[in-house]
């Protein structure tokens, strides 16, 4: 028991340091693309005042029960990743509960998020929720193929689904890393990395201009600040996840804050180049290059 | 010339089967039918035919305790006869038959009785 | 013909109470506006108890300004160069969104038609406590150059509760931003506390309202 | 052009014709020619494309003046029709199943001046105006400027310059005197 | 004894005393004529009895001579069930023309008399010309009772017959004068012995005895004029035509096959089995109920010739096999005849009538499956032998010939039941009851399940309890006139009861069956709960599901293959009437039943083969066969697959399981597909492990997995829920047949947990949304929508049920997400294995459309008032959520036992149970673990977000924001419609329908077949005689070569 405390505090504790790392990652790359264009942006401060601001809304409305429980799935979805994901390697604290599961029980615990997203989306009765998710769930279904094949390639290669091992084979000098070893692999996963985080050109769910927004379109004040809570730490984990897996992971705090960000960084700088795919480009991109990657990834090596 | 009257009956049944299957009228049909069957009896009584021997009716001329030998064997005949009585039940059964298809057409081509089909 | 017919033109057949069967066969009256809209009036939510937490939280307020993107005037011409690098409105943590449900401020860019007035009176009361409104243009004073028009609103004032006014015709976005900036100011003074005014007022907004939107087909006060 | 209008003046009683350029000619004919007019210069004279359908009020006269511009594309000739109605019995046969879309001119005049045409669809419906009650605002005997006044709380209007007045004021006083003085 | 001479002596006798009997006593006559038909039979049932309990076969010499002097008739055992059963169909049919024979007079009488007598006579004669003497005169009496019901149609079908007749008769009497010339007698006994085949012109006599006795036997082609007879007669002489002439002729042919040599067998097959394809064939366009049963009793004279001709291969099984069909024809074929006088349609699809006296569809229903094939009926078992012979035999063409024209049989016959059952009856006429006409049929139909019963207990292998339960149809339909709670109440007790007795104790001796048992039989339980929903009486709807459940329970316990195809097959016919109970069912029953059938086949045939490779039908000898796995593999997997719905096989299931009621979806779908489960995991313990069956495994795993992606797929695009579901399932056996196919430890443990899960939660899923469709009364989803506020319950029950379905950790499906990773990456099907998971992920889009379209979104008009899924509906839903939350909790309780049990046949390479956490070969997992970790998490934020939220005002359906707008109506608000509209664009065409145009081309081309191949009966006579003229010269052709 005492044991256990001990490790709820260090995951409580990761927790914060990623929802923090993750307002300022938004925050850096609102300012990077400000830079780009030449203004001056945000204050780097700002998605804090956001969050707070919406906390401190007065007034809110509820469709109902599901209008509760979406969000509570969404930043469950993301905190249960963060929970079930090794975030320094080497700290036996820093673990988190990541021998509850392995590689399979995050990629799954991905969908509880979604879901439960949907369906709050849902309840709200608004139509451009429903086209949001359904292109969101369209998109989605896609994105995991390359990932998927990434995957087990990885697994082939390691021998294992055990994200912790995965990383702990790669330790050791960067030559080690899963980017020099396995590049097919690598580059299947970080093509679908770019659909994960949903940056343009894929970011038809929330699609700005077309359907306001998409699925939190009635979303708002606690209930948005609860789905911006998750947004921050989804894509810090996300982002995690692909460090793990394909950058050797890290050993520090450091080296974890640097990763993660150029591999959010990544998806960002693709983004300010392509305009957005409509859903069926979308979903026939990731059915053409990706895959052609995953596939010859697990052939070399079958 | 013992199988004079065998061909004769094969000829007389193959024009009642062609009489049967090429005339259209049914009561030429039926005709060929009765020419078949007479071409059928033929045929009974010829292969029941000996050589030399006389018709299997013990009157004078047939010794009765040598009737084996001398008259042609019997049965074929018996069966003709019983052949010929059913033949003719069949024959009036069709026309019967062909009475009633003239009552319901008006004809009797057996072309335009096709109601019933596939 | 059914064109013949003299329709009211003040409801909407939509929201006309109709006669429904069931699936089991049960016949039964659905009133719209009753039974598809909340009836539940606007209520007064009291600032936080302790100034200081208040404090903060209206400094938060003020710096996280975030704008209905709703043009319903030749002022909304005005807006979109805000975001550009020249104004930058950013720096004032000032960004658009595309739902009421997610803004603060609502911009009325220019004249108001009746007709648009209805959309707008929608638009805000759909905005969450507290919210504030940014009157853009002489016609949002005293009806401007429509004054006599048969169809524009002189006075905002009289329909909705206004923060801050930014004259001119139209003004630029300079005086846009001056006006962001001196709502600013009144947030963190504690004055941005319009929306309860209008709860407070909400009869007499109300029938100011009715008086011009003869066909109201709506609820009192639409969450 | 001429030749035809003269041809038409005898069958639909034509007047006022303007040969207002040398593509357009304008021709007064009265309401009950009306219709059987546009109808044939549809179907035999080419003039397949209806413009718009517009009115005047003349008050002092009494009569709106409707006015129906058809186009015939091959000549690239424009012919307007006007026809003078009661303005007290304001209503006039529809046209509606010429053109389509004439009915929505219809329902425009309908709502803007009060003329009625019977049969025309969906001409109660509101076409811009939504729950408009009083007359008909284009009508020249409503006064738009009262009804503002009574109905939009106007603000009391300051005293108003004149621009160039006030900006010489404001920015060169000392001219602005000395001109002021002569 | 009585002699049996006096058969003759009564019948002959008793035509000439008729004339004596005043004219006009006519219903005198007609009674004396029964009296005498019944003393016939009483004498001939004298005889059967008396042979049967061990009594000698007797001779009778007419004249006192031997033959060849005389004529000699013999009573043997044969001869004393033949005689009997024309006597008794002459009776029954006497009685139901008692009508027509009275208005006709005693000159009819007569010929009524002659007619069965002649029969007799035919039967039991031993002489080749006094048979000659008796066709003729039955072929006269034939002739006139055609003309008893005199309309023009009648007159030219006996004048065709008269001709066709003719002709056979002079070829008759020309091969008997001929053998009387070579062999010097008449009997038949000296020609077999004289052996006259040897002598050249001998064999032309032969030649011309047989085929003249197999064109009595109306074989395809020569065969158009007993069509017509079969069509334009009174029903009662087709009936007797068709049972009693047909008996007589196929008995004459029986004994007269001795005097041939070899050939003759392997010629009389082939044209039987040429009658049964072609004659069924061309029913399948055949659209009049009289021509069609015609058809039907050709075809059924084709198989019976086929096995008289396949007789060297049968050995001692030819009689058990001839009897038994020839039972079930002669029943089954008299009883329709009668049923088509009864009701006096002519268009099959006006047989719908029957339901105005349900009785009669119940027989209707009766003579079909007794003609097809199905348990309990006795030529089941003769078509089991069958095939079982052949196969021994190496007779594999003539399998495949007997099984096609079987299959062709089936589509008309279940068609045409199909009509019966569902097609609408209202506006024909009221059926007029004779109770002279209804008794005959309903004694066959009761005769034909007694003989049934009986040759069942003839069977070995059979165990009694294997038609125990079934007893408990027939009380079901006796109380059908209850109200349902209590036909529920004792469908419950009687399902449970018989859990009770098989359950306990089954858990330590055979996991496998106890696995299955209990989702057959619990599952059963539960879902007949939901059945008290229901108000009324629920006519048909008990028995057929109890034959369901009782077919599923002998599967499980069938310890060899007659059991197990004997349960097959009820429950074939117990789910295929649950299928066609709905709506628009019809066509989907059909497909379904066809496809039943031609699995039920291939698995036939499978078991023929593997009781030719090891003399035995022990389904644990499975495993000890060597040779032709590959075949036998593959035709009992595709027999399966034909239940699991595999792509290429599943295109019967989303109609059958959308229109099907609300309860019956979920037995058809979460608990019928395991069957097809069970069965192949029964044939991969057997067979699974030779190399033969691994290759076939790697097809079958391809398979599984684009059925599972063509499935998610297909499901994604379903604007109908239950459709959706369908499809779902489909999806989900694909799965199963994929797990199954790795033939691994941890693949068999991912069948396993899937087949439990998807018990589970199809359901769940089927039950609620089953129950919400009785409410709401569509199955559309945008038809629906914001139910959520109205059937909370419903609502739970179906996000619990997409949560597991979907995989989502903490809940159950998730262990089957992760024991398939270790699985594929175990067996190293990559490819195949990413498929299966994209396929999961698609799940998504049609889980959400589920339960967004129906639960979510707005809330319609029409649908403000409706109350919640019914509580009998919650009961099942609510236990199996208790059971998939136990099983989520706690899934070593499950996985662990599974475990034990699949290392018997697939040893335990990897997988290790540390508590709740399980090791395997590559990863880890920790369900009770995640489950608390989850739910904490998931309790603490949802406190969080009560607690910032606590202010929220309620608000209702419109107040949403609408750019500036607001909503018109619900309808226009709520998207469901077409919802994947972009991702259909991207990838719909991987489901376009091009399974369903094949078996539809298929369809097509059997349909053409038949159209055109029909046309060969062009109606007219005189080509009909042409015909057996040309087939006389056929045979005869073959004999020279």
């Amino acid at each position: 028991m005492d044991f256990d405390l001990k490790r709820l505090g260090f995951t409580l504790l990761g927790l914060l340091i990623v929802l923090n790392w993750g307002m300022l990652m938004s925050a850096i790359m609102r300012k990077v693309g400000a830079r780009v264009a030449r203004r001056y942006g945000i204050p780097w401060y700002q998605p804090w005042i956001d969050l707070v601001k919406n906390y401190a809304l007065r007034s809110q409305i509820t469709h109902g029960i599901m209008f509760y429980l979406g969000p509570v799935f969404r930043i469950s979805g993301g905190v249960g990743l963060f929970l079930f994901m090794p975030m320094i390697i080497g700290s036996e604290l820093w673990m988190n509960y990541s021998f509850q599961g392995d590689l399979v029980l995050l990629m799954y615990f991905q969908f509880f998020g979604m879901l439960g997203m949907a369906l709050g989306a849902g309840e709200g009765g608004h139509p451009n929720s429903a086209i949001g998710i359904s292109r969101g769930l369209s998109q989605f279904t896609v994105i995991e193929v390359p990932m998927t094949l990434a995957i087990i390639s990885l697994a082939i290669q390691y021998d294992t689904l055990s994200l912790v091992d995965i990383v702990k084979a790669q330790q050791g000098g960067f030559q080690n890393w899963t980017v020099w070893t396995n590049p097919v692999a690598t580059i299947a996963g970080m093509l679908a990395l770019l659909g994960a985080l949903s940056h343009s050109p894929f970011n038809l769910v929330k699609a700005p201009n077309e359907i306001p927004i998409g699925p939190p379109t009635e979303y708002h004040g606690a209930f948005l600040g609860v789905l911006r809570t998750n947004a921050a730490i989804l894509h810090v984990v996300e982002a995690a996840l692909f460090m793990n897996l394909f950058f050797g992971g890290a050993t520090n705090w450091f080296e974890f804050i640097l990763k993660t960000f150029l591999i959010y960084f990544w998806s960002v700088f693709v983004g300010v180049v392509f305009p957005r795919f409509r859903i069926e480009q979308s979903v026939a991109w990731f059915l053409k290059i990706p895959l052609v990657f995953g596939i010859l990834a697990i052939i070399l090596y079958m | 010339m013992e199988y004079v009257a065998l061909t004769v009956g094969f000829i007389v049944i193959m024009a009642g089967l062609w009489a049967i299957m090429t005339r259209k009228n049914i009561i030429r049909i039926i005709i060929g039918f009765s020419i078949f069957d007479t071409g059928l009896h033929i045929v009974m009584v010829a292969l029941a035919y000996v050589k030399g021997r006389t018709a299997p009716i013990l009157d004078n001329t047939v010794a009765l305790d040598d009737a084996v030998n001398l008259i042609v064997d019997p049965v074929p005949q018996a069966l003709v006869l019983t052949a010929i009585v059913i033949g003719l039940g069949v024959t009036a059964l069709m026309l019967i038959f062909a009475m009633k298809l003239h009552r319901e057409k008006k004809t009797l081509d057996i072309r335009s009785f096709k109601d019933l089909k596939w | 013909m059914s064109e013949e017919k003299n329709i009211n033109k003040f409801e909407n057949p939509d929201y006309a109470k109709r006669e429904v069967t069931g699936p089991d066969g049960e016949v039964f009256i659905v009133d719209p506006i009753k039974d598809y809209f909340s009836d539940e009036r606007p209520q007064v939510y009291l600032p936080n108890s302790i100034p200081v937490v208040e404090k903060f939280l209206n400094w938060a307020r003020a710096e996280s300004l975030w704008v209905l993107g709703f043009g319903t005037g030749c002022g909304s011409i005005e807006i979109p160069p805000l975001m550009t690098p020249r104004f930058d409105a950013f720096r004032f943590g000032v960004q658009s969104r595309p739902t009421p449900r997610q803004s603060n401020v609502f911009i009325i860019s220019g004249y108001l038609a009746v007709k648009t007035l209805k959309r707008v009176i929608r638009s805000y009361e759909q905005m969450p406590n507290p919210k504030y409104v940014l009157a853009l243009g002489s016609c949002t004073i005293n009806g401007g150059m429509y004054f006599d028009s048969y169809n524009t609103i002189n006075r905002l004032d009289q329909y909705m509760p206004v923060d801050v006014y930014v004259a001119g015709c139209m003004p630029r976005p300079e005086a846009l931003l001056a006006g962001f900036n001196k709502l600013k100011e009144l947030i963190k003074d504690g004055k941005g506390e319009k929306a309860n005014e209008y709860a407070e007022n909400f009869d007499w907004y109300k029938a100011n309202q009715k008086k011009i939107i003869k066909d109201w087909n709506m609820p009192d006060y639409n969450w | 052009m001429k030749d035809l209008i003269t041809k038409l003046s005898k069958a639909f009683e034509l007047k006022d014709v303007v040969y207002q350029r040398s593509d357009m000619t304008f021709a007064t004919a009265n309401k009950e020619n009306l219709i059987s007019l546009i109808t044939h210069m549809r179907d035999n004279e080419g003039f397949s494309h209806f413009v718009m359908l517009t009115c005047t009020d003349w008050i002092e006269d009494n009569v709106f003046q409707l006015t129906y511009i058809l186009n015939n594309p091959t000549d690239k000739h424009d012919l307007a029709v006007r026809c003078m109605i009661d303005r007290e019995e304001a209503t006039m046969t529809s046209a509606h199943h010429l053109w389509k879309h004439i009915a929505t001119y219809q329902r425009e005049l309908k709502e803007m001046y009060g003329i009625e045409f019977p049969g025309s669809p969906r001409l109660n419906e509101n076409f811009i105006l939504e729950g408009w009650d009083d007359i008909p605002p284009m009508r020249r005997d409503f006064d738009t400027k009262q009804f503002s006044a009574d109905t939009f709380f106007p603000r009391e209007r300051p005293e108003t310059n004149d621009p160039t007045e006030y900006m010489k004021k404001q920015l060169h006083p000392k001219d602005w005197t000395e001109q002021k003085a002569k | 004894m009585i002699s049996p001479i006096h058969i003759i002596t009564i019948g002959l006798g008793g035509a000439f005393a008729l004339g004596f009997v005043s004219k006009k006593a006519k219903a005198l006559t007609t009674s004396l004529m029964l009296v005498a038909i019944a003393l016939m039979g009483t004498i001939s049932g004298s005889w059967l009895f008396e042979l049967l309990s061990g009594g000698t076969e007797t001779m009778v010499y007419t004249a006192g001579f031997k033959p060849p002097y005389s004529i000699n008739l013999l009573m043997g055992l044969n001869e004393a069930l033949l005689t009997t059963m024309i006597n008794f169909v002459g009776l029954l049919g006497g009685i139901y023309l008692f009508g027509n024979l009275k208005k006709a007079g005693s000159h009819a009488v007569m010929v009524f008399l002659v007619f069965i007598m002649g029969l007799n006579v035919i039967v039991m004669t031993r002489d080749a010309f006094n048979l000659f003497v008796f066709m003729e005169v039955v072929s006269i009496a034939t002739a006139g009772l055609i003309l008893l019901t005199e309309t023009g149609k009648s007159v030219q079908a006996g004048f065709k017959y008269m001709m066709a007749t003719g002709i056979v008769a002079g070829i008759f009497l020309l091969g008997v004068i001929f053998a009387y010339y070579f062999s010097g007698s008449l009997n038949i006994d000296d020609l077999a012995a004289a052996n006259i085949t040897a002598i050249k012109g001998g064999a032309v006599a032969v030649m011309m005895i047989l085929v003249a006795l197999v064109l009595e036997l109306k074989p395809f082609p020569a065969n158009g004029w007993a069509l017509d007879v079969y069509e334009a007669s009174d029903p009662g002489v087709a009936a007797l035509i068709s049972a009693a002439s047909a008996t007589a002729f196929y008995y004459v042919l029986f004994k007269v096959i001795s005097i041939g040599n070899a050939d003759w067998y392997n010629i009389i097959a082939i044209a039987g089995m040429i009658t049964f394809v072609g004659s069924n064939l061309f029913g399948v366009k055949q659209d009049k109920a009289r021509r069609l049963l015609g058809y039907s009793s050709v075809g059924q004279l084709g198989l019976l010739m086929a096995i008289l001709g396949l007789k060297p291969y049968l050995g001692d099984k030819l009689e058990f096999i001839a009897i038994t069909i020839l039972v079930s024809h002669y029943l089954a074929k008299a009883g329709l005849f009668w049923l088509a006088g009864i009701i006096e349609q002519e268009n099959i699809k006006d047989w719908a009538i029957l339901r105005r006296k349900p009785i009669f569809l119940v027989l209707f229903g009766t003579f079909v499956f007794a003609l097809i094939g199905f348990p309990p009926f006795p030529s089941f078992y003769g078509k089991w032998e069958l095939i079982l012979a052949l196969s021994s035999a190496g007779q594999y063409y003539a399998i495949a010939f007997i099984l096609i024209g079987s299959f062709l049989e089936g589509i008309y016959l279940f068609r045409w039941l199909g009509y019966a059952i569902k097609l609408d009856y209202t506006k024909l006429p009221e059926i007029k009851i004779e109770w002279n006409k209804v008794i005959p049929v309903a004694i066959f139909g009761v005769l034909i399940y007694v003989i049934g019963a009986y040759t069942g207990t003839q069977m070995s292998g059979l165990d009694s309890l294997c038609y125990g339960p079934l007893l408990m149809i027939p009380f079901l339909y006796a109380i059908d006139s209850l109200k349902v709670p209590i036909k529920n109440t004792i469908a419950i007790l009687g399902v449970a009861t018989f859990a009770a007795r098989v359950l306990p104790g089954l858990y330590e001796t055979d996991m496998l069956r106890f696995i299955f048992t209990f989702i057959f039989l619990v599952g059963g339980i539960l879902t007949l709960i939901a059945g008290y929903a229901y108000k009324g009486k629920r006519e048909g709807f008990y028995p057929v599901a109890l034959l369901m459940f009782v077919g599923l329970a002998l599967i499980i316990r069938a310890s060899n293959t007659l059991e197990f195809f004997y349960g097959w097959e009820i429950m074939t016919a117990g789910s295929y009437f649950l299928i066609i109970r709905g709506k628009k069912s019809m066509p989907h029953g059909l497909s379904y039943m066809l496809f039943s059938i031609a699995g039920a086949y291939a698995l036939l045939a499978g078991f023929g083969l593997s009781f030719a490779e090891t003399p035995s039908i022990e389904i644990s000898s499975l495993s000890a066969i060597t040779s032709n796995i590959t075949i036998i593999f593959s035709l009992l997997a595709i027999g399966f697959m034909t239940k699991t719905a595999s792509l290429g096989l599943h295109i019967w299931l989303p109609g059958a399981h959308a229109e099907a009621e609300s309860d019956v979806s979920p037995m058809v779908s979460a608990i019928l597909l395991k069957a097809g489960v069970f069965g192949l995991m029964i044939l991969m313990i057997a067979m699974g492990h030779s190399p033969e069956a691994t290759n076939i495994g790697y097809v079958l795993g391809w398979l599984g997995a684009i059925t599972a992606l063509v499935g998610n797929l297909a499901a994604a695009f379903q604007e109908d829920a239950k459709r959706l579901l369908a499809y779902s399932s489909i999806s989900q056996l694909g799965y199963i047949l994929f797990a199954l196919a790795m033939m691994s430890h941890l693949g068999w443990m991912t069948a396993m947990v899937y087949s439990i899960n998807h018990f589970l939660y199809k359901a769940i899923l089927f039950l609620t949304i089953g129950a919400v469709v009785m409410r709401v009364g569509t199955h559309y989803m945008y038809k629906m929508g914001g139910l959520i506020k109205n059937m909370p319950m419903a609502f739970v029950a179906v996000m619990i049920g997409i949560i597991a379905l979907s995989g989502v950790p903490p809940l159950s499906g998730f262990a089957g997400k992760w024991l398939f990773y270790n699985a594929v990456l175990d067996v190293q099907w990559y490819f195949q294995g990413a498929i299966v998971f994209f396929s999961g992920i698609i799940a998504f889009l049609y889980l959400f459309k589920l339960i967004y379209s129906v639960f979510l979104g707005q809330l319609k008009d029409n649908l403000r008032h409706v109350k919640d899924i019914s509580i009998w509906f919650a009961i099942p839903i609510y236990t199996l959520i208790l059971g998939i939350m136990i099983f989520s909790a706690k899934p070593e309780w499950v996985l662990q036992p599974l475990g034990d049990m699949v290392s018997q046949w697939y040893p335990n390479s990897a997988l290790s149970w540390d508590g709740g956490l399980a090791t395997g070969p590559y990863g880890y997992w920790n369900g009770t673990g995640v489950m608390i970790t989850v739910g904490i998490m998931f309790m603490a934020l949802l406190g969080w977000l009560l607690l910032v939220s606590r202010k929220a005002v309620k608000v209702k359906q419109f107040n949403i924001v609408y750019s500036a707008e607001a909503p018109q109506r619900p309808e226009t608000t709520h998207v469901s419609y077409n919802m994947f509209a972009g991702y259909n664009k991207a990838l719909g065409w991987l489901v376009a329908p091009k399974i369903t145009e094949f078996w539809d081309t298929m369809t097509d081309w059997v349909h053409s077949v038949a159209h055109y191949g029909r046309q060969l009966y062009s109606g007219n006579g005189q080509v009909y005689v042409t015909y057996v003229v040309a087939y006389i010269l056929a045979i005869y052709f073959t004999m020279i070569f």
